[in-house]
């Protein structure tokens, strides 16, 4: 040992400039902290806004008041024998363009929507009676107009949207038709509601198959295996699947839900089936957290007054893990619901205009909608694909809320 | 379940129409889908998949059945090949109509530099091997040719299964190509050799290969002045606000000279029937209809960017949509 | 006999065989309970309920989806005995299509025959799936009612019935967790098997080794030699997925948990850690729409301006960028865990002497915790290489050797989607390439995670 | 030691294992019917393992294995006939730390009853619930808010409650492992009080770490050691004046 | 209750609040530097709540508050110029558990020396651990493995070695919260006659729930109940001669 040291003069200015020295570095560390977590939080506003700002515009369509003279138009129709075939046949289309010629001048064709006449139908449809009379129609402006009637059109564009705003028959509304329709190759027309109740049907057999397996696994894994080599076999197994790539679950789809055992291509039953693997190891995990923070000592007061291990988590541990399952089958159903890349190698990329019937129909789903309009032509796509991107992330920030809700009002602690 | 329902036999069920094929034809396709639906009150919408011409001829050849398409959408001819991989898979009765013309477009950004192209340069600027000399080593366009300017060549186009491929390698590479009379010898000494000499694309990165979809090429070379970028004509004409075309030989595509086929990249555009699926499958023949009623000069096609056949080529398409009449393979090249 | 109608009977059947057990075993627990011995009853009435509306369904069941799957081959022998079907043609391929729509319509799937030859055949198929059905239907039943009769017969005060039925649950549990193994096997073997005949048409040396990915020109039969080279797609793969997107993630991530942690009040952790998990629930496909349509372009805009001229719109850097972004929620949650693992203990004692927070953090804290953060990178790092749409619509597909990132690469995942999207024919090179890729890919986060999950648990375990 | 009360229960040389470890090492003793028993000794020493082996509670860890005979009125619990769902019913438990279900104060008490089937219908099982909370003397305080939770009841409350749920179900031993530790002194004075009243009624067999506690409301008290049952006799005599060197060094406070 | 000895810390009508809880209901002590101060009392009384007012590790709690006055030679610890930090420093901690940081022996020693810029060089901050080590004891048994991981060691060593890295930095008290209730009697003795050796050189206050410990290290104790200083005088007087009736019944051990 060497000489005694003399004890610290925590007084001397050295040791008060290093002090003040450590001080800074504490300020400018929690800074630096501060900086990441305002950054990372920015870049989920920018993206938010961003969104918002293309995709607002979505939800409005422009539309083309057309007064419309029925009687004197070439519209060959009874109004006491209106079916849909005789409409269909009644050339509308063709009725249209002349009808909106005749109204708003000859270049006024390229105005409305190639498909404004079935806004035409419809209103014959609604009232057969307005084949007798004038009435005046609302139909839906051509992408060009729409766009330039939002402020980012072309010139000639504009030049004709000044025109019809003087003659005061533009207007913009609410786009219903973008909840209800599906979708389709005109900017103005499409909608999410095919591809909204593709997502629905594909998640309706992705939980129904995910849950129970999820659940029972989590239970047998988590109570009742005992410590063997199998045990350690589907601990492995579930932890990897959990990690596994989107897109190779894609693949297994791909090679063995449709190539060996024929399953329909494009079909919601596919998508499910091959989200249902992503998706069962989430749930277990959770489940199994969930369960293993039911403290034990309710099992042992169970056990003490002689339930059988069957009872203490039938009657005990389920119910009292049964928040946090299901926080995690939500947050498994949301990380399903917002994925695309396995459902591409599946062939739910198609075009469908029409709604699946059923869970073997054709279908597509949300995110991948949004990926095929990501990649339409049409530059009036682009509002529309930033517009069902909020819709999904309004779903899946419900259900992430939803999850982070559960997660707040039942956390427990014992 | 499913599965002995519509796998197994070939019969099964199916009461919408499905088709696959050129990326070219999509929109022209999809809008007749929709026509279709709204023309038929109570029919289901068809299916339609943009897996590029090569893709959609080998779904279309696979077989016949309802796991197998109805409509094969093409944007170049049916080739010997694959008709012949039809008939050895059952696909017999194969009716060929044609819809309409396309154009394959170069472009440009509206702030590029304005490029004046001949098939010969692109071919030396984009071959793998140019005149069977060795690896190509052009690194901008100047070095192909010193009217143009000195960037860097950066091509975007469509993948191997595309029919705009074809019609990139058929119609302007294989001009270009040929403007070197060695080149006649080669053909005559060897049609393998030939052809990938005059037709392989270069694969060092000056050639982007960018996938079926055309547009994400168009919102690209929107992004990217420098670069050029070859699909259909009607990408081209939706986008006119940001690209601008690349004239071949002096000549711009417009519908003019699409039409005539004074533009040296005009194309015919095609679609293939299974005759036998013609009972089965509700509406297929309701379909055919509703293209034939579309794709006059003034039809609904031609305002989403389509090119109308000759009309002598229309009437004998409309003769095919009502008559059926059964492709001979022995007109394929 | 329909399916749905010998199902709600069965259904129907198991009700009363629940029911009428439960009667019974209370009767004659009632009886035995008055002998006063505690074990004269063991199971609760419900149970011997259970037992006997179990062995009433079970087996029955079970018949049932046998049958399901022979009799139509019973149905396709009695058909093909009809004298119609003598003139069916020869040929597999157009006599099962004729076959085939003969059932549809016998089924009712099927409006009108499109095949004459079909049309004949539709009244023996309804004959012969009638037949079956009852017959199916007949003995289904039988075997319902020997079930529950024989297991009737067991209801007894002492019978331990409640053992019995909780073994069935138990196996059922069991037989849940297993398919975690099997989904694992299929994935293998599916990978395997469609790997292994591209292997037999491209030496592994020259996919795994190889600097020249074209697989377009082998699908133009150019020829397989020298198109398979994934070494291009690996780099991207690590360039955008390893390089770029942690650079992002790992300081933000770390930095953002250590605050949140560490230092925020509890109200600014109560949303600020919610809003960051936000990153993580948003979809991957709008990622990719904003990579592609936001930040690439004024990334590139940026290049050109700073003077790179061969910036690409689909530079690795937009899309590492965005990745990384998305990333940030797992590396801060992973750091966060393992941070909170360290025990207070330590945290407390490097307080106590006269540390600052931030030097306890990084000279106690963060050392400490540092397998389980390098853990949760390398389990970020598995998810980031995996991740798909980002890169299939922000990346490029110019499968470039290049350090620059404003260039553009390709990565493994696009690269799978490129291949399969569309063309489907299953024995080209080209598509069996994706399989490989997968095989790869899989392998690759196989070991990522079980390695990263090894740590993370060992770490654990020296603060147990 | 041989006293004249109807014995109970009977240990012999009784050996536990977890995995390698041992952590009884032969231990034979009687509980009888009459007294409280209590087991004391350092931590670690054995007494909750054995506690445990009593009702079989140790068949819930994986790793643990036991060797030995008890009986329950003769007959060998850890016989392959012997009903484990039953035997606990005979033998109740109460752990260290109260652990009520989070169910209603009535549910708690109502759940041993139903499962065994001992109530038919619900005026009958009010009357179990009724009755077994009075036992553990806490009807008057809880009579008002049977459908509250359990766990909003204080810790001394819990307990009893605890005490209640097991007593429901009509068990002739009662097991308590530390009862009190978690407790404050006051509720410590009611368990004991609470011990002395059922007293005679089960027999009672509990495991302190509080001599004091043991000298107060045992009759009869076993010390263990390192897994080994030092010293088992009268309570009096145990602690004023023990037979082992081991047992003297404990009491008088010179380890644990 | 006024020796003639050197006042280090005095505390005055100190309360500390959890959140709307009272933990400590106004105390004031004076520790002092020759004696070892220790702290008994049952169970959540507040001994480890004092003791952290001490050194303001009570600041690290959220929820935690203190009134009234705690000086360390005559200066207030919680007056705004004092600098956390240094008092910390001054005021040395050791835990209930050891708590050694998950790094060499050598640089669990170093820690302290290093944040504070003590040593000057390699060699000096040698000097130190050489130091520190040999007085917290441990130097003989890990001389030959300096390197090795601090948590590799025993319980005892463990917690010898939290000693050493609270000297290393020179402090003027020591607090110690139940330094050996995670420990064997062995390692407890070892830290026992440790004690014993470092009186007086430094001020050191020690909680503890052993009685016998209480009366073998220290030479005054206070003993606390429910939040209250009840007692606190010569160690001898309050074991043979308790003045208040709670101490008395705490000794005797009628509860805790
Ligand atoms: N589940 C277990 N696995 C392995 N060892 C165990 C287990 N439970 C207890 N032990 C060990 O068995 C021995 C006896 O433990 P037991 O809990 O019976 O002691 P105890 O006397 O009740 O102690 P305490 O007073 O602390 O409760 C101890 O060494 C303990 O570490
Ligand atoms: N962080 C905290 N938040 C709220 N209450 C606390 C906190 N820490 C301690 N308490 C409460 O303050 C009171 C005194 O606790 P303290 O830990 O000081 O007691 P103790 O005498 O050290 O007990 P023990 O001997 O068990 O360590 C107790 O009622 C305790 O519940
Ligand atoms: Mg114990
Ligand atoms: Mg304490
Ligand atoms: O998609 P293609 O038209 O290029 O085949």
């Amino acid at each position: 040992m060497t000489a005694t040291r003399n004890p610290t003069d925590w007084r001397s200015d050295a040791m008060r400039r290093r002090i003040a020295r450590r001080y800074a570095a504490e300020r400018r560390f929690k800074l630096a902290g501060l900086l990441a977590v305002l950054l990372s939080a920015a870049f989920l506003a920018f993206l938010l806004v961003t969104m918002m700002g293309n995709g607002l515009r979505g939800f409005t369509r422009t539309e083309i008041a057309v007064k419309v003279d029925f009687p004197a138009s070439p519209l060959l129709l009874d109004p006491n024998a209106i079916t849909d075939q005789a409409l269909a046949n009644a050339n509308l289309p063709m009725v249209t363009g002349e009808v909106v010629k005749k109204a708003l001048g000859a270049d006024a064709e390229e105005w409305v929507s190639p498909t404004a006449w079935t806004a035409l139908r419809d209103a014959i449809k609604a009232d057969p009676k307005i084949l007798s009379r004038t009435e005046t129609v609302r139909l839906p402006a051509s992408t060009a107009i729409d766009l330039a009637a939002k402020g980012k059109g072309s010139s000639e564009a504009e030049a004709a949207v000044d025109r019809l705003n003087k003659a005061g028959v533009l207007s913009t509304g609410f786009n219903m038709g973008f909840l209800t329709a599906s979708d389709g190759t005109d900017p103005t027309q499409v909608g999410i509601w095919g591809a909204f109740k593709g997502s629905l049907l594909t998640m309706l057999v992705t939980l129904a198959l995910s849950f129970p397996v999820g659940v029972a696994t989590a239970v047998y894994l988590e109570e009742y295996a005992r410590k063997n080599w199998m045990t350690d076999i589907i601990e492995v197994s579930i932890n990897n699947l959990a990690a596994v790539p989107s897109i190779i679950f894609g693949l297994l789809g791909l090679s063995i839900f449709l190539n060996v055992l024929h399953l329909p291509r494009s079909a919601s039953l596919v998508g499910g089936m091959t989200l249902a693997l992503m998706t069962m190891p989430v749930i277990v995990i959770a489940g199994r957290n969930a369960i293993k923070s039911v403290p034990p000592s309710i099992r042992d007061a169970a056990l003490g007054i002689g339930a059988s291990p069957v009872q203490v988590v039938f009657h005990h541990v389920l119910p009292l893990a049964l928040p946090g399952i299901l926080t995690g089958t939500i947050i498994g159903m949301a990380r399903a619901l917002g994925e695309t890349a396995p459902l591409l190698m599946i062939g739910m990329r198609a075009f469908i205009a029409t709604p699946p019937g059923g869970i073997v129909d054709p279908a597509t789903v949300l995110p991948v909608q949004i990926f095929l309009w990501s990649d339409e032509v049409s530059k009036g796509f682009v509002e529309k694909t930033s517009a069902a991107i909020i819709v999904l992330l309004i779903f899946l920030l419900a259900m992430n809320g939803l999850a982070i809700y559960l997660r707040n009002k039942f956390e427990r602690r014992w | 379940g499913c599965g002995q329902q519509s796998g197994g036999a070939a019969g099964g069920t199916r009461d919408q129409i499905r088709a696959v094929g050129s990326s070219t034809v999509y929109p022209f396709a999809t809008a007749i889908a929709e026509m279709f639906v709204q023309g038929n009150a109570g029919m289901k919408s068809p299916i339609i998949e943009s897996t590029g011409t090569g893709g959609g001829m080998k779904l279309f050849c696979a077989g016949v059945g309802a796991q197998h398409p109805d409509i094969a959408d093409a944007s170049r001819r049916m080739k010997k090949k694959e008709y012949e991989d039809c008939q050895k898979n059952g696909v017999k009765d194969i009716v060929e109509i044609q819809i309409g013309v396309d154009g394959l477009a170069f472009a440009e950004s509206n702030k590029g530099p304005g490029f004046k192209l001949t098939p010969k340069i692109v071919y030396e600027a984009l071959a793998a091997n140019p005149y069977g000399k060795g690896p190509n080593k052009a690194q901008t366009w100047k070095d192909v040719d010193p009217s143009l300017p000195a960037t860097a060549i950066s091509v975007f186009g469509p993948p191997s299964t595309s029919g705009t491929r074809d019609s990139l390698a058929e119609l302007i590479l294989t001009k270009g190509c040929e403007t070197d009379p060695a080149m006649e010898a080669l053909k005559k000494k060897s049609e393998d050799e030939f052809k990938a000499t005059c037709t392989r694309i270069r694969e060092d990165g000056k050639y982007v290969d960018s996938g079926e979809n055309d547009n994400l090429i168009v919102q690209k070379l929107a992004a990217n002045p420098n670069a050029l970028g070859v699909f259909g004509f009607s990408y081209l004409e939706e986008n006119k606000d940001t690209l601008k075309d690349v004239p071949i030989n002096g000549v711009e595509a417009s519908y003019e000279t699409v039409s005539t086929g004074t533009y040296p990249g005009a194309r015919p555009l095609y679609i293939y029937v299974k005759k036998a699926h013609m009972q089965a499958i509700p509406g297929l023949q309701a379909y055919l209809n509703t293209f034939a009623a579309n794709w006059d000069p003034n039809g609904a096609l031609t305002k989403r960017g389509m090119v109308a056949a000759p009309e002598a080529v229309r009437k004998a398409s409309a003769e095919a949509v009502k008559s059926l009449p059964v492709l001979d393979g022995s007109q394929l090249k | 006999m329909t399916g749905p109608a010998i199902l709600l009977l069965l259904a129907g059947l198991g009700a009363i065989a629940w029911v009428s057990a439960r009667a019974r075993a209370m009767r004659l627990q009632t009886a035995a309970r008055a002998s006063g011995r505690r074990d004269a009853v063991h199971s609760l009435p419900g149970y011997h309920g259970w037992y006997v509306a179990l062995w009433t369904l079970v087996p029955a069941g079970i018949f049932l989806a046998v049958w399901a799957n022979v009799a139509p081959g019973l149905v396709m022998q009695d058909v093909l005995s009809s004298p119609a079907a003598q003139s069916l043609p020869a040929d597999d391929f157009s006599r099962s299509a004729v076959l085939g729509e003969a059932r549809a319509i016998a089924t009712g799937n099927q409006a009108g025959a499109f095949n004459p030859l079909s049309q004949g055949l539709v009244e023996p198929y309804k004959d012969a799936i009638g037949k079956y059905g009852i017959a199916g239907a007949a003995l289904a039943l039988v075997l319902a009612f020997a079930g529950g009769a024989y297991a009737f017969t067991r209801v007894r005060p002492d019978f331990r019935a409640r053992t019995r039925v909780e073994r069935l649950v138990m196996a059922t549990l069991l037989i849940a967790s297993l398919l975690a193994i099997i989904t694992t096997l299929g994935i293998v073997a599916s990978l395997l098997w469609e790997s292994f005949r591209f292997f037999s048409m491209v030496s592994p040396v020259d996919f795994l080794f190889g600097v020249k990915w074209s697989p377009q020109s082998a699908a133009l039969g150019y020829g397989n030699d020298d198109a398979f080279g994934a070494v291009p797609l690996f780099w991207g793969t690590i360039f955008i997925g390893a390089i770029i997107a942690m650079v992002v993630a790992i300081p933000l991530g770390l930095m953002s948990a250590i605050y949140l942690t560490q230092y925020a009040s509890p109200t600014v952790r109560k949303w600020m850690k919610p809003t960051l998990e936000m990153l993580a629930g948003v979809p991957t496909v709008v990622y990719g729409y904003f990579a592609a349509l936001t930040i690439a372009p004024a990334l590139r805009d940026f290049a050109v301006k700073i003077g790179i001229h061969g910036a690409s719109s689909e530079s690795a850097l937009a899309a590492g960028l965005v990745m990384g972004v998305m990333i940030i929620p797992f590396v801060s949650s992973m750091a966060d865990d393992s941070i909170a693992a360290v025990p207070q203990s330590m945290r407390d004692g490097s307080l106590a002497m006269g540390a600052t927070t931030s030097e306890t953090i990084r000279r106690v804290l963060i050392p400490a915790a540092l397998p389980g953060v390098v853990g949760g990178v390398l389990l970020a790092v598995s998810r980031a290489i995996g991740e798909t749409m980002i890169v299939v619509m922000a990346a490029g597909l110019a499968a470039n050797l290049t350090l620059n990132p404003f260039a553009s690469v390709t990565t493994v995942t696009t690269q799978i989607v490129q291949l399969l999207t569309g063309d489907q024919e299953f024995d080209s090179a080209k598509t069996l390439a994706a399989f490989a890729l997968g095989l790869v890919l899989f392998i690759v986060t196989l070991l990522l995670n079980i390695v990263a999950l090894r740590v993370v648990k060992k770490y654990r375990e020296a603060y147990e | 030691m041989t006293p004249a009360v109807e014995t109970k229960m009977t240990a012999r040389d009784v050996k536990v294992f977890y995995g390698e470890k041992q952590a009884i090492k032969g231990v034979s003793i009687d509980v009888d019917m009459d007294n409280v028993t209590a087991f004391i000794g350092p931590s670690g020493c054995g007494k909750s393992t054995f506690l445990r082996t009593l009702n079989r509670m140790n068949d819930t860890v994986a790793s643990a294995r036991v060797e030995g005979t008890i009986t329950l009125d003769g007959e060998d619990i850890y016989a392959p006939s012997m009903d484990v769902v039953q035997l606990r019913a005979r033998v109740g438990m109460v752990f260290q730390k109260p652990n009520p279900f989070p169910k209603s104060i009535y549910e708690n008490i109502a759940y041993g009853p139903r499962i065994h089937g001992l109530a038919h219908g619900k005026a009958d099982l009010d009357v179990i619930v009724e009755k077994s909370l009075r036992r553990a003397g806490l009807w008057d305080e809880v009579k008002d808010r049977l459908h509250d939770s359990g766990t909003a009841l204080s810790g001394g409350q819990q307990q009893r409650l605890c005490i209640g749920r097991a007593i429901a179900v009509e068990p002739e031993v009662i097991l308590m492992d530390e009862p009190c530790s978690a407790l404050d002194p006051i509720a410590t004075a009611k368990i004991e009080e609470l011990i002395h009243e059922l007293r005679g009624r089960y027999a009672i067999v509990i495991v302190t770490h509080n001599m004091q506690q043991a000298a107060r409301v045992s009759q009869r008290t076993a010390f263990f050691h390192l897994g080994e049952l030092v010293e088992y006799g009268v309570t009096s005599d145990i602690f004023t004046n023990p037979k082992a060197e081991r047992t003297k060094d404990y009491i008088t406070g010179r380890y644990g």
